[in-house]
C-alpha cells in the first residue's frame, strides 16, 4: 500500500502552536549558529546541518513516546533537539566542552541518549534497529524503533537486508526517509535507479509519501502510519520529500543557483515568516537570542572530560 | 568417552538459552531440523522458537541484529556458517559493535559473540577454509576467542557475554568431531591445567619444566599435543603446550612465565602468513623476555596463498604437524 | 514491466532436439555421478547438484555467445557444462585430477574458464558482473554479463548494490535467479519478504517470471529478455520458477517427505521419460554410460598439479 | 615550493586516466564540480565522464564493480570517501579481488587499486578517522601501499596497477595539504634517497650512518622528520628515517641493512594498538638480526581506544610527535 500526502506548497501553511514552532526555530537557529562559527573558524572537525528539514522531527516529536527508540545519522541535530529539547548538551558535544552527552568523544555524528542513537556509517543503523525491534516486539509490544535516514542512504546493501528481516519477522521498525534529492553532491537520480516507493514494497513494506513541509500536514499523514507500525508490528517506509537549504557539511555545497534556490523556495522558514509575521518574527527572535545565549554559555566551559572508567 | 567437542558446543547453547531468557542465538539454517551447517544448533530452536532464529543470507545484517539486540539490554549469539563470511559483517563488528562500547563517552555493554566455523582440511575449497582471526585482533573494545578441546564452551560463551564486550569465537572445524578432554588428562603421557582460568597447559611429568614452549590457539591444540608427543618420543624434546581460550587481548601474564623458563617459543597457527596473531605474540615475548630467549620466537603458519580445495594441494599450504615438529626441533637443537 | 511465462505442469512437455536431451541428461548424469561417489566416501569436500534444474542453462545455451559473460554459484555444474560440453574438465576439478578445469585449485565452486566465473560466496558476484557488464557496454555492445543466483542469494546487500548502478548506468546486466522455494534448508518464505518481481520492479529492471520447466518453452521466454537486455543495454532479471530434487549438498536434505515428492513431481525428468519413452530412454542410456566411461577414466588420472608459477 | 600532495595525487590521475583507455575511476562524489570529497579527484570527470563515474553510497558494491572491470582485462581506481567504510568492501577484497589472483589455478590479473583516505586529527570522529592498514595486513594476493610526500603517486599508482594484483593505497588526510619534498631535500639539514625505488631514506650527513632507524609509513613521514630534527637539535641523536611505499609484503630487504647498522629499530603508527603492520615487521627484524640488536624493536602506536572526536581528547588517543621522540630516545639511551 503506498499512500501520498501532497501538499508541497499550500498556499498557506498551517498556523502552528508556540511549542512546535518554538522547536522548528530552536533547530534552525542552532544550525545557523553552527555554520556561523565554522565559518569563523571557531570549530574543529565537520558538521552536517539539516536547515530545511527541521520540521520532519518536530513533526514525529509528538507521535514518539520515551519507549521509542530513535536511530540518527550524520544529519541529527534536528532529531535530538526535538527529543531532548537540549542544545547545550548538543553544542558542548560538537564543541569538545563539559556537559557535553558524550563527552565530546562522539562530536556531531556519534550520540547516544537514552534510547537515542546516531552514528557516522550510513546505512548501518537499519539491521541494528530491526534487532531493537525484534526485543521491542517481544518484550514491550506497542513500542517502536525509529531510523532517520537519507536517499543516498539506499544505496547501502545494509538497507535491504534489514528490511527483509524486519519484513519476514514482523518488526515495529519504521523508515522515515528525508528524501532531499542529494546525497552530498550526488543528485538522486544519479545514485538511486527506480523509486523509494518500489523498494519497500519490494519487501511487502507499506510506504508513504509525503510531499508537504508543513509540520502540521506532515505529523497528520505520519500519525497513522506510526500508529499502524505499533498496532500491527510490522515495518513501515515514510519517504519525506524534502530540501535541504545549507551545505551538505560545512560549506561544500556544487549545486547550481537555480538548484539552491530552488530548495530555497521550498524553505518552510521564510514561507511561515510570510504567512504569519508577527507570531513568527516574536518567536523567531526569541529562539535566536536564545542560541546566541547558548552558544555564548558553552563557549566559555571548561574541555570536556572522559574519564578512563568511561572509556569502554 | 569424553563428549565430541560439536556436542559440547550445542549443550553449552541449550544451559545458555535455559539460563537467560535475554539471550537470542541467530544464524543462517540453524533452526531445526536442520539444526545449522555443522549442526552446533540441533535442538534449540524446537525448545526456543523465539530465540533462536534462521536467518536469511544476510551475513552483516544478522550482526547488525544483534548489535541491535545488545544494545537493547539483550544478548546475542550469532552463528556465521563459514567463518570466511565474517568479512560481510565486518563494518558492523569494527564499526558498531565494538565502537559503541566506547564511542559514546562512556561504557555500554554489548553482549555480542560471533561464532564463526573456521579453518582448511575439509576440502571445502579457498572462499569457505580461512582463519580469518588476524583480521579481528587488535580492534579496540572487541575480544578473540577459539574454541579447543580444553576448554569448556559453556565457560567460555557465558564469560564472553558476561565482559559486555562483543567477541568473536573461533571454531575450528575439524575439531568438531574430536573429543573434549576431561579430569586433567591428555593420555597416558600428558597431563593438563588451566592458568588464570583461560590458558590451557598440557605437559609431561613437570609442568614446570620444559625444553621448549609450543603456544597454539585451540583449533591447533589436538595437533599440537600430537606433535609434543612424537617430539618426546623420538627427538627426546620435552614440549609444553600452552592453549588459551582467548586469542585477544593476549594473555601474556599467563605465558611468559613458562616461555621465560624454557627460553624458547614456538608459535603455530593456521592462518596464512602475515599479520598473524602469532606475530603480536611474537613482539610481546621478545619486549618482555628481552636477552633472555636462547632463540628468536618462531612462527609457523600456512602459507602466503590462497588455500586449494584438493587435498594433495590443501596440504601444501596448510600448515602441517611436519612443519611445527621441524620448527621446535630447530628452535630447542639450533639448526 | 513484468512478463510471465506459465505452463508449470503441461500435460506433454515439447519434443527436444537431441543436442538439448543429450546435454540435460548429461548435466543430469554428471550430478548422479558425483552424488554416487561422495556417497561411496570416494569424493573430499562438498558440492551442490543442480538435480531438477538443468533445463536453465540447457535453455539459455543458444541465447548467449562467446562473447558473454556467464557468472555462476555454488551449484553451477549444469552452468559449466551447457557452456563448455566438457565434464572431464569439470570431474577432474571436483576430483583434483589432472585435466582439471583450475588445476584442482578452485573445486566444485570456484571456476574460471573464458568468460565464466563461479565462486562461492553468494551475491557477491552481482556487483562484479556490473562491472563486467561495464565495460561491456561501452566496448563490446551487444554482449551481456548473466549472474545465475537462487532465491536464498536476494538476502545479501550486495545484490542490491550491484543492481542499483546496472539500472543507473543502463547496463547489460541479467540476473537469471532460480527460485527453487529454499535457501539449503529454509523455505523462501521464512528467507525473502516480498517478491523477487518486486525487488526487481523497486530499480526499474524488468522482471520475467517464467514457471515452464520445459526447456524449450523457458529458451522461447528468455529469448526476448536476452535481446532487450543486448539492444536496449539495460538490466534484466529473470525469474524461474524451478525444483531442487536433490538435497542441498551432498546428502543434507531435511525437507518433509511430501516437500520431496512435490519437488520430484515436478522434475523435468520423469515427465519427460513418460512422454517421449522411446528417444528419451536411448538418449539416458547413452549419457549414463558416457558419465560412467568419464568417471572411469577421470578417477584414473593422476593428481592434479599447481605449479608455482601459477600460485598468483 | 613543491606541489600540494593532493594536487601529486591529482596529477598522477590525470596522467594515468590520460595514458590508459582501460583505466576507471569509481567512488562516491568524486565527480565534476564537486571533484570528492578532498578533492583528489578534481576535474578528472569532465575529462573522461565515460571513465570516472560518481557512484551512489555502496562501499561494497563499487568495489566489486572494480573487480568485474578488472576481470574484463580494464583496470580500476576506487576512492572510499573514509577508510573507515572500506570495513564494508572487506568481502569483495578478501573473498573476490585477491582470491581470484589465484584461486582459478593461474594467475588472473586483477588490476585494481583501493585508495582510502585514512586517519584521525582531524576531528572527525570514531567511524571517520581510523588507520585500518592491519586489517589487511597478510592477505594473500593483496598489497598496501600508503602515500608519503616522499613517493611520486604517478610512479605508485601506475607501479601498483602494473602488478596485476590488487592493492590498498591509504593517504592520510592531513598529508593531502601538505607539500611533496623535492630534489633529495628535505630541509637544510635532511636530505633523502630511495632504495630499491620504494623506501624513502631521509638522512642527516651520512646517509649509513645513524643512531637509530625509525621507520614509518608515508601518512607519519612529515612528523618522522619533525621528529628526527628534534633528536638532533636538543638531543644529539642522529635518527635515521625510512619510509616504505609498499607496506605489503614487507620491503625487509631495503629495510634491514640500515638497521642491522644502527642495531636500533622504533616503528611509528598512527594505528590504535595490537595486530599491527609494526608487529609484522619486528618480528622480521628479530628474527633476521637475532642477537645483534642493542635493544627490542620499540613499536609506538596509538592507544587501545576508539578516536574520540574533541581535539583534546583525541590528542590523549592518537600517537603524537612526543610518543615517537620518547620512544628513540629510550631505544638510544637505553631508559
Ligand atoms: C557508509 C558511508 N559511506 C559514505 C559516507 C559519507 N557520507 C556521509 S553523508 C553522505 C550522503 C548521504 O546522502 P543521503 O543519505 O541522501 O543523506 P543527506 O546527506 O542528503 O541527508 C555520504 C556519502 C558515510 N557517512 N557512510
Ligand atoms: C555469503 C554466503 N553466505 C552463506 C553461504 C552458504 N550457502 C551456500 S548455498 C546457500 C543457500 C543458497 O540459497 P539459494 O540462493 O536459494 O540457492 P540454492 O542453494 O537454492 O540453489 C547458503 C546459505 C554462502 N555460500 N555464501
Ligand atoms: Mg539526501
Ligand atoms: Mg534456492
Amino acid at each position: 500500500m503506498t499512500a501520498a500526502v501532497t501538499g508541497a506548497r499550500p498556499d498557506v501553511p498551517t498556523r502552528l502552536a508556540a511549542d512546535d514552532l518554538d522547536l522548528l526555530l530552536l533547530i534552525r537557529h542552532f544550525e545557523l549558529a553552527l555554520l556561523d562559527m565554522f565559518g569563523r573558524g571557531e570549530l574543529h572537525g565537520t558538521t552536517h546541518t539539516c536547515l530545511g528539514q527541521e520540521y520532519v522531527p518536530v513533526a514525529l516529536r509528538p507521535l514518539l513516546t520515551d519507549g521509542d527508540h530513535v536511530f540518527s545519522n550524520h544529519r541529527g541535530h534536528g532529531h535530538y533537539l526535538a527529543r531532548f529539547a537540549d542544545p547545550h548538551g548538543l553544542l558542548a558535544e560538537v564543541m569538545g566542552r563539559q556537559g557535553a552527552v558524550c563527552h565530546g568523544v562522539g562530536g556531531s555524528q556519534h550520540i547516544l541518549r537514552d534510547r537515542y542513537l546516531s552514528t557516522g556509517v550510513q546505512g548501518e543503523s537499519v539491521p541494528v534497529a530491526a534487532g531493537v525491534a525484534l526485543h521491542l516486539n517481544r518484550a514491550e509490544p506497542g513500542h517502536l524503533a525509529l531510523v532517520h535516514l537519507g536517499d543516498g542512504t539506499w544505496g547501502e546493501g545494509a538497507v535491504y537486508e534489514g528490511l527483509n528481516m524486519a519484513a519476514l519477522w514482523g518488526l515495529p521498525l519504521l523508515l522515515v526517509v528525508e528524501h532531499n534529492g542529494i546525497a552530498q553532491s550526488t543528485p538522486t537520480d544519479a545514485q538511486l535507479a527506480g523509486s523509494i516507493e518500489g523498494r519497500a514494497r519490494a519487501f511487502g513494506v507499506d510506504h508513504t509519501l509525503v510531499t508537504a513541509t508543513d509540520t502540521a500536514l506532515v505529523r497528520a499523514a505520519l500519525a497513522p502510519v506510526l500508529r499502524r507500525v505499533r498496532e500491527e508490528s510490522r515495518p513501515a517506509v515514510v519517504e519525506l520529500r524534502t530540501h535541504r537549504v545549507g551545505p551538505h557539511s560545512k560549506g561544500d555545497d556544487s549545486r547550481t543557483p537555480e538548484e539552491i534556490a530552488y530548495a530555497k523556495a521550498h524553505d518552510w522558514y521564510a514561507r511561515y515568516a510570510e504567512a504569519y509575521p508577527e507570531q513568527f518574527a516574536a518567536h523567531d527572535e526569541r529562539q535566536r537570542a536564545y542560541l546566541a545565549e547558548v552558544v555564548r554559555e558553552v563557549a566559555g566551559r571548561p574541555a570536556s572530560v572522559w574519564e578512563e572508567a568511561d572509556r569502554g | 568417552m569424553a563428549e565430541r567437542v560439536v556436542e559440547n558446543l550445542n549443550q553449552a547453547l541449550h544451559a545458555l538459552l535455559a539460563d537467560d531468557p535475554r539471550l537470542y542465538l541467530l544464524g543462517e539454517d540453524l533452526a531445526d531440523p536442520y539444526g545449522g551447517a555443522f549442526k552446533v544448533t540441533r535442538g534449540l530452536s524446537s525448545r526456543w522458537p523465539d530465540r533462536v532464529l534462521s536467518t536469511p543470507l544476510s551475513e552483516g545484517g544478522i550482526v547488525g541484529v544483534a548489535g541491535g539486540l545488545a544494545l537493547a539490554g539483550q544478548r546475542a549469539i550469532v552463528e556465521i556458517m563459514f567463518s570466511d563470511f565474517v568479512a560481510l559483517a565486518f563494518d558492523q563488528i569494527l564499526n558498531f559493535a565494538s565502537k559503541s562500547t566506547a564511542m559514546y563517552g562512556r561504557r555500554v555493554p554489548m553482549p555480542l559473540v560471533v561464532r564463526c566455523p573456521t579453518g582448511g582440511n575439509r576440502g571445502y575449497g579457498p572462499t569457505h577454509s580461512q582463519s580469518p582471526q588476524k583480521h579481528f585482533v587488535g580492534i579496540p573494545g572487541l575480544d578473540l576467542y577459539e574454541v579447543s578441546p580444553f576448554h569448556d564452551n559453556q565457560t567460555v560463551l557465558g564469560g564472553m557475554l558476561a565482559t559486555g564486550r562483543p567477541g568473536l569465537l573461533f571454531e575450528d572445524k575439524v575439531l568438531y568431531t574430536g573429543r573434549m578432554y576431561a579430569d586433567g588428562v591428555v593420555d597416558e603421557l600428558f597431563r593438563y591445567d588451566l592458568l588464570d582460568g583461560d590458558v590451557a597447559r598440557i605437559w609431561v611429568d613437570d609442568p614446570e619444566q620444559s625444553d621448549c614452549v609450543l603456544v597454539v590457539p585451540g583449533g591447533l591444540a589436538v595437533r599440537a599435543v600430537a606433535v609434543a608427543r612424537e617430539l618426546l618420543l623420538r627427538d627426546d624434546i620435552v614440549c609444553q603446550v600452552l592453549v588459551p581460550s582467548r586469542l585477544w587481548p593476549l594473555h601474556a601474564a599467563a605465558l611468559l612465565p613458562a616461555v621465560a623458563r624454557a627460553g624458547r617459543l614456538v608459535v603455530a597457527e593456521e592462518s596464512t602468513t602475515g599479520g598473524t596473531w602469532g606475530a603480536e605474540l611474537a613482539h610481546a615475548v621478545h619486549t618482555a623476555l628481552w636477552g633472555t630467549l636462547r632463540a628468536p620466537v618462531r612462527l609457523v603458519h600456512s602459507a602466503d596463498s590462497v588455500i586449494p580445495t584438493a587435498a594433495h594441494l590443501e596440504r601444501t599450504v596448510l600448515v602441517q604437524n611436519t612443519d611445527i615438529h621441524r620448527a621446535v626441533k630447530e628452535v630447542v637443537r639450533g639448526a
